[in-house]
This record gives C-alpha cells, structure tokens and sequence, in this order.
C-alpha cells in the first residue's frame, strides 16, 4: 500500500485527510499521479497546476521520483507558515 | 556531538502551546559567553490580510516533515552563517489575532551575522516547511496558498 | 498624542536594573492589531574582544543628552520606517559577561519593515548615543572608544 | 559660570567629572577650547583630536557654536554603547 496525504485545501478535494492506494509494481511520479487523478478526479486540476509539490517519504520529489509499496506520498499545496 | 539531540529536540519545535520568548532566548544564549548579540523574529497574528479583517488563523503541519525541515534550517543556518546558536518554534492549531506564531533567535558575537541568519530563516521556514495557514474572515474560512 | 509621554517614557529608557525581554515585546505589541512582526535586538556582554579575555563590563551615560538621542532615534525610525513601534532600553552601570545590555524591538505589519527599522537603529544608537563602555580585563580596566 | 562635563578616560584627563570656568562674555567654541587648554592641560592633546565630540546644551555643537554664560557643555570620547 502506498498511503498518500492530504493537507490544507487539498483535504477537501481528496475527501480525506489521508488515502491508500495499491501499487503491485514500483511507479514513476509521473505515472502514479495518473493513478491518482483517475481513482481522485477531484484532485485532477490540482495534480496538472504547476504550484503543487510532491513529497515521498518526508522529501521533495522530483519528476524522477519512484513509488513503490510502503512509501508515504504527500500533496503540499504552497507553504504559508512563518 | 553528546547532547546534541536533546539540544536540537529543545531549540526547534513545533507545538500547539504558547512559547516564551525570554526562556527562548536564554536557552539560546546558554550556547556560550562569546555572544554579544541575539536577534529574534517573532511573527504575530494580524488583524487584517489583503484587505479583510481577520478573526482568528488555524495553522497545520505535516508532522515529520515539518520538524525535520526546520532541523535542516538550524543547521543550514549554523553552516552558512557565523553564528552560534539558532532556536526555531512554530505554534500550529487555533491563533488568535495579536498572538505569537512563530519564533526564530539567532545568536553571534556580531550583530551583522545574527540579523542575517535570522531573516534567512524565516524566509527560508517560509519556503521550504510544510505548514499551512487558514484565515476566518466574516466570510468563512480559507486557506492561504501565497506567503507575502 | 495623548498618552504619548508616558508610552515614550515606558518604551524609552536608560536604567541600571535588568529588563525583560518578553515585557518589552508585549509591551510594544499592544501598539495594534495590526502588527504581524517583531524583530528584536539584544546586546549581551562578551568574554573576549579584541582577544584579550574580559571579566566584566561597566557602561556610563551622558544623563538626559543620551535618553534625548535615544527617543530620537526612536522618532526618527517611526518616521522613516513602515513600523508600527519601537522600544529601545539601554543598561548602565556594572554588567557581567553574559548579562543584557541593550534592547531594541521594533514591531510592523510585514517582517522587511522591523528588521530595517531594528538594524538601523541599534546601528543609529552606537554612533548618536553618549554611552561608553568600559571593559575589566586581567591588565586592568579601558574605556572602549570604538564600535565594531 | 560655565559647566564642563567629562566622561569615560576624559574624567581621568580632567581630574573630575565636571569644572566650572567663569565665562563673562560670550565665546566661540574653538575660544572656549583654548581656555580647557590653558585651565586644564592634560587635555589639550585631547581637544586638537578629530575623535572628540562637544556637546552644548546637550546638543552636538559645530564649529560656529557660541558658549556663554550658564551652558553646560560636554566633552564626548568616541562612543561605544550598544
């Protein structure tokens, strides 16, 4: 199971504050967020915007980013602590 | 490196509660007798936001993630800077307007280096932690998606 | 303007006895619920300068001229600055390694106006302010007669 | 009378903290200057520095001050608050 997070606004766009999804065989970030979009199609505009950030287990990830079994996703709208 | 740990769990933080910022800078000042100077950001809840009155902030984080990039900006900052010692806090839940929010205190034997390391900070907690603000206005709540 | 001696007198000050930072910031912060960010400055006194090692710190004043300068500079900052206020509270007398010196906490909406405003006038304060320092070292006791 | 202050190793220079100098009629400040010199010797070598500051009234005095009767001026080594 990959378990993915959801914080701030994005809550209410996945419908939870946290998701599991099934990945048999390990995916690119590009290719789970198909999953993603597919099995979530609220979070669709969201995962095509260019001011979302990826994290997998706890780190920044990039385009060549892989998901496999176990990992921890989280979508990180844009920060605004401090 | 012994009591480094214990160290780091003290001066970076994130917790619901009030902080003090006098046992903050004391704890940071407690690094050695060759600082001569501590310099403190302290971000506070306003009453206004792009114009609408705010009543109240709700602030979220992502647990893990949060505390371990405000580690890294401690150690960046001990790194890249002449400092001595850096202290980072971050309140999240409920705030009111007029409360604290957020603390970071750097400390150097020279004002020049604390000043700097001390606003790189807090620009740099901006950028890179995930945290999140929602703002309740008359309207309703909403969450804040740009950091001014 | 009502009112405003006795703010100035409470946030302007030149005194022997120790302050307390989280007073003087709350202090400060009751200005407006407008404020969003409070830069501080504290100056501690140092175990070494110029290499030599220091056992303790004795600061004289310029009665009346120096609190003058000070409140000046604190005119001057909500003048020149975006601040909302500005607190500035200088120590005189003995003062121990370790032990506060000077405390400057400027308070504004947004975090670029205070640490200007702050910066500038811990800046202003050495360079306007008739207060000297003197430094106890194992060789005997010196005036100071430059700022780093 | 006119009142001089003097502070951190001035005080030393002087002998004292402050010293009172008879002033009938009014003097520029580099007059008054040569009656520190003349009074108060020690001085001198202070007085022809460029660090020195003077104070009238409590007020940084430039080169056209006038000093008569009853003011208290100061004389201010390089400071170092903060």
């Amino acid at each position: 199971m990959v378990t993915v997070r959801f914080f701030a606004m994005l809550k209410k766009f996945a419908g939870a504050e946290t998701r599991e999804f099934d990945v048999k065989a390990p995916l690119t970030l590009e290719e789970f967020k198909e999953v993603l979009k597919k099995e979530v199609p609220g979070l669709s505009a969201v995962l095509d915007g260019r001011s979302l950030l990826i994290s997998v287990n706890q780190e920044f990830a990039g385009k060549g980013a892989v998901i496999k079994d176990g990992d921890e996703v989280a979508l990180l709208p844009p920060f605004s602590g401090g | 490196m012994e009591g480094e740990g214990n160290a780091m769990a003290e001066l970076v933080r994130i917790q619901t509660e009030g902080f003090s910022v006098e046992e903050t800078v004391e704890e940071v000042k407690k690094a050695s007798r060759g600082i001569g100077a501590v310099v403190s950001f302290l971000g506070v809840g306003r009453d206004v936001s792009k114009g609408k009155e705010i009543e109240g902030l709700d602030f979220e984080h992502y647990p893990g993630m949060a505390e371990k990039k405000l580690k890294d900006i401690r150690q960046r900052a001990l790194k890249n800077f002449d400092i001595t010692e850096m202290a980072i806090v971050h309140r999240t839940g409920a705030i009111d307007i007029g409360e604290d929010i957020v603390l970071i205190v750097a400390a150097s034997a020279h004002r020049n280096d604390a000043f700097m390391a001390c606003e790189w900070a807090i620009t740099e907690l901006k950028r890179t932690t995930p945290i999140w603000k929602r703002e309740t206005t008359r309207e309703g709540e909403v969450w804040v998606s740009e950091t001014p």
